[in-house]
Formats: structure tokens, C-alpha cells, sequence
């Protein structure tokens, strides 16, 4: 079990070993991203920018231009949020070949809060033309997305998780951008997850079959591109299908999953995220439980959809 | 304006309430409460924190119109950490100042805790403004400024930054715009430390080593070139930290400038083990260190019992 | 017939003679986004911060601390992508009362291009906690939903678009937050749409008549909050939705209506509105028609949704 | 580094080809296409495109490695213009240069055109990085010149800038950063024509008169102190603007130091009722207005019968 980060920074340094188109661009955060190991291993490939995200972006794209395809190393947050007008310009309108490893993003961040927590950036990056949005789920799957983000032309943006999971896949994992993957089978309800969410999904999963709720589990790291008809059929005839996501509940795999299923008739789909507020800084156990994304909360969740179909009347608050 | 929401209470005055021995006693404690703090909680930052300590004493201790009993004074002075990374600082400051009790600290990063990861003004009595992600601090302190200018409210409104911080551009933006509104109740005090998180390599030192994140740019020209008021000072001399804030308070209403104190200081101060280390940026100390730590900053001092 | 811009400025004049919490900051366009009549009249209202918006967006900030309700001035790319790190720490987790007026969103702009469209800033806003977003038809609604802003406690984003558009209300509407409007009535089709497209929409819906297809249209001006059953209700037992904006057809309001309808059950929505790519500059007329937003291509789309109800297997690029 | 998949190409050396005079000429039907170009697009700008002129004439006739039957030579110069908004006045240099016909220059800002509101690099030949969004170009210049240093190759690197465009915090990341990559490859031209689209209003006019954008900061001390080369010009005077090109020239690939070139204008400089004028950032002339602008840009000139 390693974290995606340790996975990405060992990924990182062999794929700039072997291909010398590949930078590694850093903000300041190298020791957290784990972009420290081509920094000190093969500093050539390795360029130090400071707590300048922005810069960062802008530079990037200049060096796409002489045939370098670099890797941005810093917290999801601070490229999605504090760069994305440089992202959009530079990146998404130009089509460079950057790559955006947003780091930490979600929930999980080492207690540092709500500051450098990232719940929009699906969002944010899924309305970006041109971008490619990557969720891996595990150590596996990342490492399985690297050598194809690293060979493809256009902007890529691929969420590193901070802290390890229970793997989901294995070594012998292939990636294929815009599938998506059934992992548990079951009639009762269908999970639709991102990410390293969908470990504890699968793990909630475990605790529905305990009440006697047989759920599938349905894994979609490719958001953009997705196989449209393959999640279609995937859900299958699923009475129920349920999203869930380190991601706030509007807009992000909810609303992508909402915006295929409504275009096909389908099952009722209810949306499980974060809610829409701010979190805090909290050990991630505290997170998890607190903010629905614990096993046990999205257990408890599924069951209570399963319960009361139909909802009340309800203004969401602004 | 309508201020009739606002409470109505005055802040004390406290200019040259402490000399700078009593000042250096506080701050060896605020050290010491960082230290174990973090260690407590498992995670959180100590270079930035320790670097600054001396600034956050003499400002709370020495300098700023403020009553721990009414943190939302309308007309008290203002504190915003820009660098937010450093709130432990803050927060051991705001605690040995009154501002909530000091046991309070053992819930620091904790679930449902008053005292987040990075300030939050909604929770943390004695926190102006949220900060976290580096670069945004001095902007809402250019806001307060111009508010209170607007209003003929007599307050000063202090920012910090850190010496990383500030390769941010957005701190430009408010240094170059702040001339043009006479703030001269406005101070943004630069955390010269020398060390970011990670940063740039040394040039000839080891690999482990880092250059300094302003090293090649001289400070004092450009903030005097974009029109800034400018002191130099020791940041972890309390004598010279309080001489600055005597020319601040002469200068605040009649220079018609904003004021810059670039503060040089170590990153890591006042511990052997953690001064100029980068790593040291942030950590967790083994017991045999806190120990080490306890010796250094408090020795015999039975005041220092404080957690 | 008057550009809701032109509005703006005579609206927030005149609430900023009537309320000293009122003031103006602006970017650099109070000449585009009229701001410039507060400039002109009211000049201790008005502060210019120059071609620095995240710097704006702080000094917001830091004015209501002191009891301000500050309204930014600029275009909306330049709120929602430039300064989103700082409208998401400083203003959306503080709850400050800060009004973002997001000038020329959406795809006309009088000719900039694609630099200045913003096409993502209903999804970035919707994630976005605390936020209240309220896109407008027309002169009417912009100016009866201006008082109501100046008092809310919170944050809002607001579109403001740059040219007038025939009237969908007249000087008797009344701004109620999270409602839903149906604007004509037909039961072949719902059209959903927001913003100055509405506008685009009844004359397309008019269109339709003409084929002997009777669709309904339903103006969302209030994204968020918004009236979750009130939209379920108004689209009734409608067999096609099909949502309409000047905004990415990824998790803008289709995706909000996908996300609304696909906890209820209900009827297939089609989702309609800049496909994923970025466009160019040109006159509106040009935009409107290439880009599919004019009520010829919109009232096509809905033939063409109704006559062929089940698409073929299809991959969304990336 | 593979460089397989770029044309292998030499660009033209151009350093002197042509003396003040034949610049000047250049310049003036220049600033003709600028003018009579938006007035048949019916929207555009036309200040800043005037201001730099001069500058644009300069590099790409008489300076730049360039070749504009190659515009993807991979050894050619860059150009950037940062400040996008001032896209006609580079695609009127582009046109006359040869990138592509005069004639072209009818269909700016139309529907399905390759020149686009803002330059668009994947649209029109001879544009290095796509702009429009303020603030963002130097970055991008920068990425160009450590790419040049890093894979040795020996091209320079230039990029343009507005005054108002300067309050961006991103060009100061830019400004901060630079210079740690030792880029001699790399020229900033900061087009200082003294006004932006509305900003601020000056001290002792009336209140249709504007304030400079820099107009408090001291540009050359500011750059100087971040560590860059710093030349100053009278962006107007071809004499001065050579001079500045000679020692830029000089210091490639010899300071270890980007340049910097403060680059004085008028904005709206050439026509007489444009020329400092704030609200001639964008407009439309007139019939009488243009013909006016013809006679004092190209009086009898036949040659500049160009549109
Ligand atoms: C916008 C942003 N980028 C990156 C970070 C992550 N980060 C936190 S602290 C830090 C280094 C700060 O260095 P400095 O400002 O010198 O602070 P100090 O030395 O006082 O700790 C970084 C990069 C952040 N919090 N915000
Ligand atoms: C980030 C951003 N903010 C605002 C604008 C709108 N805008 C276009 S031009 C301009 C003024 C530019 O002034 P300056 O840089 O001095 O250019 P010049 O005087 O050469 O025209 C503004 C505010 C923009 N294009 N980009
Ligand atoms: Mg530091
Ligand atoms: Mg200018």
C-alpha cells in the first residue's frame, strides 16, 4: 500500500530518465509532491519556479513550445484555483501539452484544512476544452496513467492523492483513457466513484452486503474523455444509482454522471459528496466521518436512498 | 457609514508597556508552545513560526491598540498573518495574550477545533482575516487600510508576510497600488527568514542546502522605488523591532505612505536543532528534541510550565 | 430595449447614493462596464485598483470588515478564472459580503474572442460554497435583482451582459431568490434556459410554433439558490428538456438541471449549449449562429432532439 | 531533445538592414493600417497598438532573426505581445513583413478570420504565443528563454508589455524569477505610454485626464533592484530604440542577466487628435477622422495605398 504521491514522484523520475522531453516544474512544494526525487536525482530535468503558480503555468507553456512537455508540481488547489486563467489562455485555448499533477486535492490534505483542500476542480477542469481529467484510484492506477499522460498531446489533469489507500487494481492494471471500470457487481444499487474514494466505496460496499444490500461499484478515473455508453451500461438496470466523491456535490462526477444518465432516461441518480460548505483541518479519519465519505457514512447513506425515494420539498441554500 | 452593528469598545494602548527582557522571556515561551504544539498534534510548521515570534510578541505584547476581551474592537488595531502556514505562532501569541486559554492549543489541526491548520477569522478569537493560501494577506490589509482612511477611523492595520510569500505576484499588485491610496496606517512587515519550503539550491553549498527566496533581489530598493516607506531591521532584536515601531507610529497619519519592515530574522530561531535547517520548515520533534528544546527556551523556568 | 451594462451603471449609482455600505471597486474597465457613472458622479464611492484583479478581490475583503458591501467591476473571466483562489479563500469561506459583477460572461463581448468569454463561470460559482448566482434576462430582472443584492449578507456572482436583448420582463418584475420562471407554456418540449439567452430562447420557441412543435420555456435566473421543486414542477410531465446557455455544456446549468432532475425520475434532458471548445471573435450575430445559440440553431436542435431520441454509441473527446 | 518534428530552417539576420528613415516610413503606414483597419472592423484599439509601433517596426524590419516564409524556424527570434489587446498593431507589422497579404488585415475580428481580437498562435502566422488576457506573456518569455538555454540553442527571446499591464502580479512572479535562470536570451519592453483603458484620475486636471499607471513608481530602480538590465528609451525615437537593440545584442548570451527596456511613448502617438488621449484606447474614427489620419501619416505617400 503506497501513497499516490510516493508513486508519482517515483513515475515522475523514471519517465524523465528515459524521455527527455520531460520537465518537472515546481512551486515550492517539492518535498510534498515527492518532485524532490528528480530534483535531487537528475536536477537537469528539474526546474524550481517559487510560490508562483501562475509564473509557473506561463512558463510551462513557453516550454511546450520548444518541444518539452512539463509536469507542474503543486497542490491541486493552487493550479486549479490560483492559476486557472493561465491555464485556461496558455493551456486549454493553446492546447499545450502541460501536465497538471494537482497534488492533495480533495479532502485529504495532512490537516492543513480548507485553505488547500480542492473540491471544485472537477468542475473547473471538465468545463475546460481541450483538458483531459484523470481521477486514479490507486497507487496502480496512476503509475498505469503516467507513461499515457506523458505520451499524449493536449493538457492533462490528474489528481495525485496525498495518503495511501487499499489498492482497488494490481500491477497488472492497463489504462485506457475514458473507461470505466465495474469492480463489484450487484443488483440493489450501482456506486458510481473517483478517485481514491473509491477504495472506501468498495468498502462500503462490503458493509451494504453485511444489512444484505448487494451494491456494484462503478470506477470512473477518465472524466474527460469518458465512454459515454459504457457507464450507461455499466449502471445497467440499476433501480439506484449513487455518486460519490472527495468533490463538492454540485458539478462534479455527480454532474457528469447526472448529465449522461439524463440524456438516456435511466435510473434516478442521487448525488453524494461534499455538501456545499467548507471543511477544516482534521485528521483524515475526522474528515472522512465528518464530511460522508467514510465507508460507514456512505453505507449509511445508500441504505437511506434506498429507504425514502422521494424527497420533500427543498430549496438548496445559496 | 453605519458602523451601529459594531460593538463600541476601545482597545488599550500599550506602547512601551514591556522592555525588551520581559519581551524575550514571552517569546521563549511562544517558542516553546510551538515547538510542543506541533509535536502534539503531529503535524504543522516550526521554521516560519519560530522566525517570526519575536515580531508577533512585540506586536501583541508591546505595540498594537488591542483587548484580548473584545477581539472585534472596532477601532483596535489589526494583525493579518499572511503567511498562514504560520498560525501556530498566532495562535500561541493570541493564547499567552489572553485571547483564549492556553490549554487550548492541544487541539490545534484537531477535529472541530477553533484553531485550523491555517487562521480562520470565524473561529479563532483574535484572527482579522483567513489566510492560507500564501499572497492574499496584504490585499485585505489594503482593504482595511482604505476602509479605515475612508472612514476617518484612527487604527493601524499590520500585515506579515513571508520572504517565499512574497515571490507571489499578488503581493506586488498590493504593493503597487497601496501609494496611491496614502496609507500610511498600513505596515507590511516582510519576514525575511531565508528559507522557503523548498526553493532554489544553494549555489555553493551541498544539494541540501537552499538559497535564500529574495537573495537576488535588494528589498529595500524596490519597495523604496515603488513608493513605500522602508525600515531594516534585526526581526529577532527586540531593541531594533521597537525602534521601527516608534518611526511607524510617527509616520502613521502624516507620511502619507505606506511603511515596509523588512525584518531579518532565521529561519527556525531559538532552537539549536531547527534554526537555518530547511526541513525544519515544518516537523514533528522526537521527545528527546522537545526536550532538547524545553532545555534551550525555558531551562529552569517554572512559568514556562504552560502545557 | 437597453443593455443590462447600461443598467448596471445607473443601478448602482443610484444605490450607491441611497447606501454608504455601497461601493465600486473597479479593474480597469469602468468604462466598458459603466461603472464609470459612479466614477463620474459619486467618486468617494468609486475605487480604481488597476489591472490587478486577485489584488481586488482582497482589498474587497478588507473593506467589509469595516462594514463595506463591496461590488468589483470587470469582466467575469477576470473574476471567476483570474482571481478564483482568492474569491474562494477570502470571500466563499469568509462569507463576505462581496459582489462580483461578472461583466461580458458568456460569448459576446463585442469581438474579443475567446480570451475574454468566460464559458466555465457558472460551474466554478455553483461548486463554490456561500456563493449565490444569479444570471438575469434582461434589463428588468438585472435591475430588480440589484437591491436585493446590495442587502444579502453573503457573497454573489451576478452576469451582466454586454448587449441589450429584447425584453422577457417588464418594469413590474419582482426578484424572488431560487425562483423558477415558466415564460410560455407548449407540451411537446421544455426549453430551460438562463441569462440573455432566454430572450434567444422564446423567439426560438416562436420558431418552433411555426413547425407546429409547442415548446415551454422555463427562464432559471437563479442558479443558486434555486427552487429544486419549483423547476421539477415547472418542466411537469414534459417528455424532452432541453437546456440552453452561453456557457460550456459541461456542468453549467444543464448539468444543474441533469443534476436536479436525476434524483426524481423524470424526463430525458438534452443539454444544449457551447460544446466543448473555445471560440473566437466575431460579431454576436456571427457567435450566436456558428456556436449554435441563435433561436434558428436553437429551435433546430430541439426538432432534431425530439425526432431522434436514442443516440448511437459515442466517446466525448477530450 | 528531439527536435525531429521541427522544419529545420535558418531565419534572416536583419541586424541594421534598414536606417531610421525607411523605419520611419514603415511606421507611418503602420499606424495608417492600425487606424483604418479598426474603422472598417468597427471596433479595436488603438492607443496602445500607436504607442509601440515604433517598436514593432523596429524588430521585426530591422532586428529579429526572422523569416517570414518560415514562421516556425526553429532558430528564429521570438516576439510575444503580452499586451494582446494591441493585436492589430503587430498584424500590421506582420502584413507589411510579408507573413501574410495586407489585404488580410479586412477581415480583423470578423467571423471565422485568422486574426483574431486577441493573437491567436495557432491561427495566424508569425504569432509566438497566443494573448489577451493581461499579464501572462513574460511568463510565457521566460519558459522560451530556459528552454533556449537548456537545449543551447542561441535564439532571442522578446516580449512587450503595457504600463497598465504591469499592475498585473504576475509579471512581477516573472520579474522575480528571471533572473535565477541567468536569461541574457531575454528582453522585456515595457511600453510606458502613460495611460491604460480608464485608471486612475490625475492629481491636477480635470477629471477626464487620467494618472499614469507607473506614474509613482520608480521603473528603472524597481527593475534594477530585482536584477535585471535595465535601458530606458524614448520608445518613439528610432535613434534610441537601435541604440537599445545594439546593447541588447551585446549582452546575449554575455550578462547572464535578462534585459529589461523601459521604453517611453505617447499613447495614441502619430494622430494628432489620438495622441494622449485616454479614451482613444479603443473607438472608431470617423470619415473626417480618418482622412485626417491619412494626411498626417502618409500625406502624398503612394505607397501608402496599401488598404
Ligand atoms: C499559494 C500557495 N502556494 C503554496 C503554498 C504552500 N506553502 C506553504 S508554506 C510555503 C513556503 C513559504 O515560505 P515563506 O513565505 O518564506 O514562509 P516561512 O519561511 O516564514 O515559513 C509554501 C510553498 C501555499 N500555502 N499557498
Ligand atoms: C487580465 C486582464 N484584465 C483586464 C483586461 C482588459 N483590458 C484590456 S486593455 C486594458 C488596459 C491596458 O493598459 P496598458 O497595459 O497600459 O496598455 P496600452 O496602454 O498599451 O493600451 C485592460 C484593462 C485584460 N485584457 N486582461
Ligand atoms: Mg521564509
Ligand atoms: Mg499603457
Amino acid at each position: 500500500m503506497k501513497a499516490q504521491r510516493n508513486v508519482w514522484g517515483e513515475e515522475i523520475l523514471s519517465l524523465a530518465r528515459s524521455d527527455d522531453r520531460v520537465l518537472v516544474l515546481d512551486a515550492d512544494l517539492a518535498t510534498s509532491t515527492q518532485a524532490v526525487q528528480v530534483a535531487t536525482e537528475l536536477p537537469d530535468s528539474f526546474v524550481e519556479l517559487g510560490i508562483a503558480e501562475a509564473n509557473m503555468v506561463g512558463v510551462a507553456f513557453g516550454l511546450t513550445t520548444l518541444g518539452y512537455r512539463p509536469w507542474l508540481s503543486t497542490f491541486g488547489v493552487f493550479l486549479t484555483c490560483r492559476a486557472l486563467d493561465q491555464i485556461r489562455m496558455m493551456v486549454s485555448q493553446t492546447n499545450a501539452p502541460v501536465r497538471l499533477a494537482g497534488a492533495y486535492a480533495g479532502l485529504l490534505n495532512g490537516s492543513s484544512g480548507k485553505t488547500h483542500q480542492d473540491i471544485q476542480d472537477l468542475a473547473t477542469m471538465r468545463a475546460m476544452p481541450n483538458m483531459t481529467v484523470l481521477v486514479p484510484a490507486d497507487e496502480f492506477e496512476l503509475a498505469a496513467m503516467m507513461p499515457w499522460i506523458a505520451d499524449h498531446d493536449g493538457p492533462v489533469y490528474v489528481r495525485v492523492a496525498r495518503d495511501a489507500v487499499e489498492p482497488v487494481f494490481d500491477a497488472d492494471y492497463r489504462f485506457s483513457p475514458g473507461r470505466v471500470h465495474v469492480l463489484r457487481q450487484g443488483d440493489d444499487v450501482t456506486l458510481v466513484s473517483t478517485g481514491v474514494q473509491t477504495s472506501r466505496v468498495i468498502e462500503a460496499a462490503g458493509l451494504l452486503a453485511e444489512d444484505g444490500i448487494e451494491a456494484k461499484v462503478v470506477h470512473v478515473s477518465s472524466l474527460k474523455p469518458i465512454d459515454e455508453d459504457g457507464l450507461v451500461e455499466a449502471i445497467g438496470a440499476s433501480p439506484l444509482v449513487v455518486t460519490v466523491e472527495e468533490h463538492s456535490v454540485h458539478a462534479g462526477l455527480g454532474g457528469l454522471v447526472a448529465e449522461i444518465l439524463s440524456g438516456r432516461g435511466g435510473p434516478r441518480v442521487v448525488r453524494h459528496g461534499l455538501e456545499d460548505r467548507w471543511s477544516e483541518s482534521a485528521p483524515n479519519d475526522f474528515l472522512l466521518d465528518k464530511y460522508g465519505l467514510s465507508p460507514r457514512r456512505v453505507a449509511d447513506r445508500v441504505a437511506q436512498a434506498l429507504g425514502a425515494r422521494s424527497h420533500g420539498p427543498r430549496v438548496t441554500a445559496g | 457609514m453605519r458602523t451601529t452593528q459594531q460593538e463600541e469598545a476601545s482597545p488599550q494602548e500599550l506602547h512601551g508597556a514591556l522592555d525588551t527582557q520581559a519581551l524575550e522571556k514571552i517569546a521563549r515561551r511562544v517558542r516553546w508552545l510551538i515547538i510542543s504544539t506541533v509535536a502534539n498534534s503531529k503535524a504543522g510548521h516550526i521554521g516560519g513560526p519560530l522566525s517570526a515570534a519575536d515580531m508577533l510578541v512585540a506586536l501583541y505584547f508591546n505595540e498594537m491598540s488591542i483587548d484580548p476581551s473584545q477581539p472585534h474592537a472596532p477601532d483596535r488595531d489589526r494583525f493579518i498573518l499572511s503567511k498562514g502556514h504560520c498560525s501556530i505562532g498566532l495562535y500561541s501569541v493570541l493564547a499567552l495574550r489572553g485571547y483564549f486559554p492556553v490549554e487550548e492549543l492541544a487541539t490545534f489541526d484537531h477535529g472541530g477545533s477553533r484553531l485550523q491548520g491555517h487562521p480562520d477569522m470565524k473561529l479563532t478569537p483574535g484572527v482579522d482575516a483567513s489566510t492560507g493560501s500564501l499572497g492574499q494577506g496584504l490585499s485585505a490589509g489594503l482593504g482595511m487600510a482604505i476602509g479605515a482612511k475612508k472612514l476617518d477611523r484612527d487604527f493601524h492595520t499590520w500585515v506579515m508576510l513571508g520572504d517565499g510569500e512574497s515571490e507571489e505576484g499578488q503581493v506586488w499588485e498590493a504593493v503597487i497600488s497601496a501609494p496611491r491610496f496614502g496609507v500610511d496606517n498600513l505596515t507590511a512587515i516582510f519576514d525575511v527568514n531565508g528559507l522557503q519550503q523548498y526553493g532554489w539550491p544553494a549555489q555553493e553549498r551541498d544539494r541540501f542546502d537552499r538559497s535564500e527566496p529574495l537573495g537576488h533581489v535588494d528589498l529595500e530598493a524596490v519597495l523604496t522605488g515603488f513608493g513605500w516607506n522602508v525600515l531594516t531591521v534585526d526581526g529577532n532584536d527586540f531593541g531594533q523591532i521597537l525602534s521601527a515601531f516608534d518611526q511607524v507610529r510617527a509616520w502613521h497619519g502624516t507620511s502619507g505612505k505606506p511603511t515596509a519592515i523588512v525584518s531579518r530574522t532565521s529561519k527556525g530561531q531559538g532552537i539549536s536543532f531547527t534554526q537555518g535547517v530547511f526541513k525544519w520548515h515544518n516537523g514533528v520533534a522526537t521527545p528527546e528534541q522537545l526536550a532538547q528544546a524545553r532545555h534551550e527556551l525555558l531551562g529552569n523556568d517554572p512559568e514556562g510550565e504552560l502545557q
